[in-house]
């Protein structure tokens, strides 16, 4: 049992991080939103969807231009991506703009944003889908492959209890750029002024207002890049798999927003882990649950598995894997 | 006789010690006070008495019954309540009904009861709220039953505050800074307030206070805290005089000019 | 002028029973009268909207109680029952009634005791399937002894072996839930929530128990003197039996010793602690009494829908009742129960014949519309703006919720009759309880 | 309190309403052509509206082509679609709903079996025909409900015939089985097992996947691993594209086989060119090999811009057997209108029609005698399949 687990391991590794990779930069968007608003922005998961609708629009753009063929494929998929997740920002900004600012000023209890995330969540589904389908007759829309040679690791011939593992090259593109995400933001984060202000807004709102800092443009700022970040790896997900439908993003969303929880929710290391366990976890989970329980379970159960160890986690460390324990002053 | 006793109380938050060997005994039916300049590990102190944190060592008795390892409702229900220095009203319901779960403990009613409608219950919640009604008049709030608590003015939170504490009808109650941001008015009413509550509740108090007057004014007798040390203790007079106390709240320096 | 007219008519409860009375006759009357099915729905949504302007009316509250029990019990269905909508009507009316009263035992736990729940409609499941397994043949896979299915006669028990065992599923998932704060519980819930649907849907293998994705087909219709309910316009009866159980309930709990101590957790954990109110036991009440309204209502859903299987039982179900108890107004009765039946009402009724409307105004050519923008496909599209609208304008939820008031006046003349406020008096008092 | 001085205004303005609209109410009958209604009740959106999309058009496209042989007797037919979101609550309340329609005469529907099943109650309770194009639950017609028909063939008998040509032409002997945890794909998956296994294959694996997700490498590692001859997948095009594509990706290279949910050109655009090497077995012969077949799509494309699906013609042909069974209902009645159990039984009654996708004839649990499985293969990424057999029903 333990030699077939073991064997499918570098397979079950690459598949992983592949997800993982996606859930967390799609964990992050829920993250900072959290940080900052103390809101569960249910609506995120769909501006990814859109991001990877946008994306694949631009593709088809290209295509229909002919650029395809006149520039290279990297060259497409960084203005693709970049275009994308400017828009998706831009998004994310007008719907903190209309939804959540006027509730804000209004002093509403805190759960009534999550009505207008969930009302915005069920128009953006439905609107993706009425263009798509409009556009392309169906709105499962499978967009070009930009990046589909498929490598081997050949780890067999070197350590022969492991079997090989494969992977496209869009594997190693989406590893790429959501590293070079990951770094970015961090750095933007503790390095930049901007950053400085979104720390000291989520820490203390009225405080930061007092010290100069306009908090709603550092609020707009915060879903620009989290919504800017959730689009962009729309877009990577679009290439990594191909296919994408409007409800996506429903379906990411609560996998997302589980991470964000499972590292600790407000932190964004936190959600950058949380998303790559849950990723490894998940993937470990479909291919092994049955050689595990003798087909007693199966990988059906993946999702179980995956909500236990989260329940667990949150059994022993109430304030997530890289959240701080706050103790409340009595 | 000695109704609370703590023995060699000690608390540390990691490697930091708030708390270090504290031993006290406070008199049956007396106001006692613990003072000490900030962050001296006072409410720390109340803290742990009333179970909010386990100590790390040492042992808290009440009528001679150890309360450690207990949870603060069951702490509740041995009969300390107390006030807290950062106000923590309910701030969403009404005044009456603050009190009312002050009551908590002493309301039988049980659910079962209740959906039954058994008279028995009934009539004790009628009871329970002339009590309340009578409770928030003692502190002067009885023109403010039906407010909702958040909206109460500073110091008429403070006293809701109170009121909720003696509604569970404690053998000692604990007060922490009551007179945190009142103004000499309110302030001479709530000394009177506390000198009433003994004598007419039959209570036992203990108070953390940095208003001198009042401490001094009003306590039987004094321990005083530092770096979570007990530096000294006596009787209003002699804590007065006390060096290691002016020394502790003026600083060194200051305490030898003078 | 106006306002004159109305601060008048505002303080005659006569002028404004005589109101209610005219304006329930004159929209029954038009329901009665309406056959036609495209525009029933008028004056069937005119009749419910008297519910609401009753609920806004200074009278006797008794009165108000008994009009309104009326109006559901006997006006709604007499006067539907000519037209060839009844029995639509009807189900749209037995779905909300189920549906009001898992929001108000939601409104429990996220309004009264605040602990956000993402996973409810768990207990829903628990207690359609409860019935589900024993009302249907599927309990003869795995019980060692009984003949199955058990005669709908016993459906009545089970609406409170529903109950128990959603109760007991609450308990179990207030166990770590009690280490969570916050939105940290949401997930936690939200996991739960989805733990059971996978698991239902799962449970064909290794013991065959809910008969996995195929469902549970066949339950036995619940009888009453040897007469089975199979129509809504019975299940609309069986569902208000169970709705007057649970208002009472609610209003009951609401202001006892119990719904006081869930407010006070919810307001603030440590001062509730210190005040001697147990968190494990009064948190865990909350889970169980609330999951324990959907557990009935979910027996109700399996006999009426003769059918279950987990694809009732999704997260987004889970976050349409969390949308129900918000919208109406967190911890508002009132509120909870109007947000649950708008909620139903567009979604099942309003929405479906605008859309017919709208579709058929498209093939008579009046409308012309490419097929992927067919309005029969913008339920929630239509849906989804109307959240916002509401939530934009109605911020505190559609009927915010009020604290109940004490006649301070009685108060002050009861404590007077009394000696005031003292040691010795308070012992007498209250001594009496004081075990 | 805003609110409170709004309502009395509301409530006048409501109590006007409703008188207008009972004294507006009767005048509003009186065509030339009688009105019949006939329903579609599917999916129409959320995850699978695809499939009932394509339902409904194809009932759309049957009603205009039976518009003259109803003008002729002096009737309109109307299509009223419904969207049952593929939940149960919402299909019996609109059932309700379609129930009330007293011009409502049938309903072609559902997709979903969970959705169909509680639906048909209702359907029944008004005898109203219900002509299904696509639930395959065994469960469905076994029971014994009068107005339940359904064009398709049941999960007991395109399983097995599937596993019938998997085993024995096929030549597989380990066989990994992925099905998708709703009715549909484990009733298949799990009648193609139980047959496979009889026919003496070795199951070396059977799993579950979440609809709606796109990842199941997973369980295709899983598959890898166990080197089986052959991959099943019960379920549809939206997850079965995906894992063939992953299959593909990570060296299975063996065919896979699937059911009728795999007949769709989605199918090929999502797995691209993986799809090679793919069989599925459907009922659905092929439609363009015929000259109504060829038209039928022509009409479907220049109408409603997009390529037919498995599921339109099912969809065409249910509109087609209900109408028809309206029509001889009418005739039999003289002319009048028929009541809906006059529609019911005409359904029933139906003999010998010549659909586009098959013939139909029902026996007397409402399933089709006719019902033919056709095993279909891309050879190529292009849809539609090559057909390679076909199987006929042998009980």
């Amino acid at each position: 049992m333990l030699q077939h687990i073991i064997q499918l391991l570098p397979q079950v590794l690459v598949d992983g991080i592949t997800l993982g990779f996606v859930y967390a930069v799609v964990a992050i968007g829920y993250t900072m939103v959290y940080g900052i608003l103390e809101l569960i922005n249910f609506a995120h998961g769909d501006i990814f969807m859109t991001g990877a609708f946008i994306g694949s629009g631009f593709l088809f753009l290209f295509i229909s231009l002919g650029l395809m063929s006149s520039l290279p494929a990297l060259l497409v998929f960084l203005i693709v991506i970049i275009l994308s997740a400017m828009i998706t920002g831009g998004m994310g900004v007008a719907i903190e703009r209309v939804a959540y600012r006027p509730l804000r000023k209004r002093n509403a209890p805190k759960l009534i944003a999550l009505i207008t995330s969930i009302g915005i969540s069920f128009i953006l589904e439905d609107l993706v889908r009425f263009i798509a389908e409009w556009k392309t007759g169906n709105y499962i829309v499978t967009a070009p492959s930009l990046f589909n040679h498929t490598f081997t690791i050949d780890i067999h011939s070197i350590m022969p209890f492991f079997n090989n593992a494969k992977f496209q090259s869009s594997f190693i593109v989406v590893l790429v750029v959501t590293i070079i995400m990951l770094i970015g933001l961090d750095l933007f984060v503790n390095k930049t002024k901007w950053g400085m202000a979104m720390r000291a807004v989520a820490q203390d709102r009225e405080t930061a207002s007092l010290m100069t800092i306009n908090v709603n443009r550092v609020i707009s700022v915060t879903f620009f890049v989290g919504s800017a970040l959730g689009g962009a790896t729309g877009v990577l997900f679009m290439l990594q798999y191909g296919t994408i439908d409007p409800y996506i993003g429903f379906i990411l969303g609560i996998k997302a927003f589980t991470a964000a929880v499972l590292g600790g929710i407000g932190n964004i290391r936190g959600a950058m882990f949380g998303g790559l366990m849950l990723g490894l976890i998940e993937m470990f989970a479909a291919a092994n649950l049955s050689t595990l329980t003798g087909g007693l379970f199966g990988s059906e159960y993946k999702d179980v598995f995956a909500f236990i160890i989260l329940i667990l986690v949150l059994i022993f460390k109430p304030e997530g894997l890289f959240g701080k324990a706050t103790i409340e002053k009595v | 006789m000695n109704v609370l006793e703590v023995k060699n109380l000690t608390k540390q938050f990691g490697g930091l010690t708030a708390t270090n060997d504290i031993t006290m005994t406070v008199e049956k039916n007396s106001i006692t006070a613990v003072i000490g300049p900030n962050g001296a590990g006072k409410t720390t102190f109340f803290n742990m008495i009333t179970a909010v944190y386990k100590p790390t060592s040492g042992d808290i008795l009440l009528n001679g019954h150890s309360l450690v390892g207990l949870k603060p409702h069951e702490v509740s229900k041995f009969g300390i309540t107390r006030t807290f220095q950062n106000i923590r009203l309910f701030n969403e319901q009404t005044v009456i009904d603050n009190v009312l779960i002050g009551m908590h403990q002493h309301l039988k009613a049980h659910w079962v009861g209740t959906l039954l409608r058994l008279p028995s219950i009934r009539l004790e919640e009628e009871k329970a709220k002339v009590q309340a009604y009578k409770i928030l008049k003692y502190v002067g709030l009885e023109d403010y039953v039906n407010e909702n608590a958040g909206n109460l003015a500073y110091g008429a939170q403070r006293r809701l505050e109170i009121a909720r504490a003696i509604a569970a009808r404690p053998k000692v109650l604990l007060l922490d800074e009551p007179a945190a941001g009142m103004n000499p008015k309110e302030t001479k009413k709530l000394t009177d307030l506390i000198h009433d509550m003994r004598t007419r509740l039959d209570v036992t108090i203990v108070l953390i206070e940095h208003d001198m007057k009042l401490v001094m004014e009003i306590s039987d007798y004094i321990y005083v805290l530092d770096h979570g040390e007990l530096i000294a203790q006596g009787k209003p007079d002699e804590i007065r005089n006390n060096q290691r106390v002016i020394e502790a709240y003026l600083g060194k320096v200051a305490a030898e000019n003078d | 002028m106006v306002k004159e007219w109305f601060h008048k008519f505002s303080q005659s409860s006569r002028a404004q029973l005589f109101f209610i009375i005219t304006y329930v006759l004159v929209t029954c009357l038009g329901l009665y009268l309406l056959e036609d099915s495209a525009s029933a729905i008028f004056p069937f949504l005119l009749v419910l909207l008297s519910l609401l302007i009753l609920y806004y009316m200074k009278i006797n509250v008794k009165l108000k109680w008994a009009i309104g029990f009326i109006i559901i019990a006997v006006m709604i269905p007499l006067s539907a029952s000519q037209g060839s909508n009844f029995q639509a009507f009807m189900d749209v009316g037995t779905l909300v009634l189920i549906y009001v009263a898992m929001s108000l035992g939601l409104n429990i736990v996220v309004g009264f005791a605040g602990l956000l729940d993402l996973g409810f409609i768990a207990f829903f499941a628990v207690g359609a399937y409860t019935y589900g397994i024993f009302g249907s043949k599927q309990a003869n896979h795995f019980m060692p002894f009984g003949h199955y299915p058990l005669p709908g006669d016993t459906f009545w028990i089970f609406i409170f072996v529903g109950a128990i065992i959603a109760a007991i599923f609450g308990i179990l998932l207030g166990i770590p839930v009690l280490r969570v704060r916050g939105d940290y519980l949401a997930i936690v819930t939200l996991g739960f929530g989805e733990i059971i649907r996978i698991v239902f849907n799962n449970m064909d293998h290794p013991i065959n128990i809910t008969n996995g994705s195929m469902g549970i087909s066949q339950i036995q219709p619940p009888r009453i003197f040897g007469y089975p309910i199979d129509t809504p316009s019975e299940f609309y009866y069986v569902a208000l039996f169970i709705f007057i159980l649970v208002i009472y309930v609610v209003k009951h709990l609401e202001n006892s010793k119990l719904g006081r101590s869930w407010k006070a957790v919810r307001d603030n954990e440590i001062a509730a602690q210190a005040m001697g109110i147990p968190l494990v036991k009064t948190k865990l009440a909350a889970f169980a009494i609330g999951a324990s309204f959907s557990g009935m209502m979910g027996t109700v859903f399996a006999a009426k829908q003769m059918f279950v299987d987990a694809t009732s039982f999704t997260y987004l179900e889970s976050t349409m009742i969390l949308v129900m108890v918000i919208l109406g107004g967190m911890g508002s009765v009132p509120g909870v129960i109007l947000g649950a039946a708008v909620v139903i009402i567009l979604n099942n009724q309003v929405l479906t014949d605008l859309s017919n409307w709208m579709t058929s105004l498209s093939t008579a050519g009046i409308l012309n519309v490419p097929d992927a923008l067919s309005p029969s496909k913008m339920q929630r599209f239509i849906f989804g703006i109307l959240l916002v609208v509401f939530a934009l304008y109605r911020t505190q939820g559609l009927i915010p919720h009020k604290n109940k008031k004490v006649d301070a006046e009685r108060l002050k003349r009861e404590a007077a009759a009394e000696p005031p406020y003292g040691n010795s008096e308070a012992k007498t008092n209250l001594e009496g309880s004081d075990s | 309190m805003k609110l409170k001085r709004f309502i009395p205004l509301m409530a006048v303005l409501a109590l006007v309403v409703g008188l207008l609209a009972g004294c507006g109410s009767g005048s509003s009958s009186g065509k030339s052509l009688k009105v019949i209604k006939i329903a579609t009740q599917t999916p129409l959106s959320g995850g699978s509206a695809t499939l009932g999309n394509a339902i409904k058009l194809g009932a759309q496209l049957s009603v205009q082509d039976y518009k003259a042989k109803f003008a002729k007797l002096g009737y309109k037919v109307v299509l009223a679609p419904y969207d049952d979101m593929a939940d149960p609550k919402k299909g019996v309340s609109n059932a309700q709903d379609i129930a009330s329609d007293n011009s409502i005469l049938g309903i072609v529907g559902h997709l979903n079996s969970g959705v169909a099943i509680p639906s048909s109650s209702v359907y029944e309770q008004n005898h109203i025909a219900m002509v299904s194009p696509a639930n395959t639950a065994v469960e469905l017609t076994e029971r014994g409900l009068k107005s339940v028909n359904r064009i398709c063939a049941r999960d007991d008998f395109q399983g097995p015939a599937g596993a019938n040509y998997a085993v024995k032409t096929l030549k597989a002997k380990k066989i990994f089985i992925i099905q998708d945890k709703t009715a549909y794909g484990s009733g298949l998956a799990s009648a193609f097992r139980d047959e496979a296994k009889k026919l003496g294959a070795k199951i070396v694996g059977y799993e579950g996947i979440t609809v709606g997700e796109k990842d199941f490498s997973g369980v295709i590692s899983q598959a890898a691993a166990t080197k089986p001859d052959l991959l099943y997948f019960g379920g549809v095009y939206a997850e079965g594209g995906l894992i063939i594509k992953q299959a593909r990706q990570q060296g299975m290279n063996m065919p896979i086989m699937g059911g009728d949910g795999l007949d769709s050109s989605s199918t090929v655009s999502i797995a691209g060119p993986a799809v090679k090497n793919v069989y599925f077995s459907t009922v659905v012969g092929d439609v363009t090999k015929t000259e109504a077949g060829r038209k039928f799509a022509a009409d479907y494309k220049k109408q409603f811009g997009k390529d037919i699906e498995g599921y339109s013609a099912y969809g065409y042909d249910c509109g087609g057997v209900l109408q028809q069974a309206i029509l001889n209902a009418i005739k039999k009645n003289g002319g009048k209108l028929p009541t809906r159990a006059n529609v019911e039984t005409a359904v029933r009654d139906i003999h010998n029609y010549d659909g586009l996708a098959t013939k139909v004839d029902f026996d007397n649990k409402g399933d089709n005698k006719y019902a033919k499985i056709y095993i279909y293969k891309f050879d190529k990424a292009s849809y539609p399949a090559t057909e390679m057999t076909e199987i006929q029903k042998t009980k």
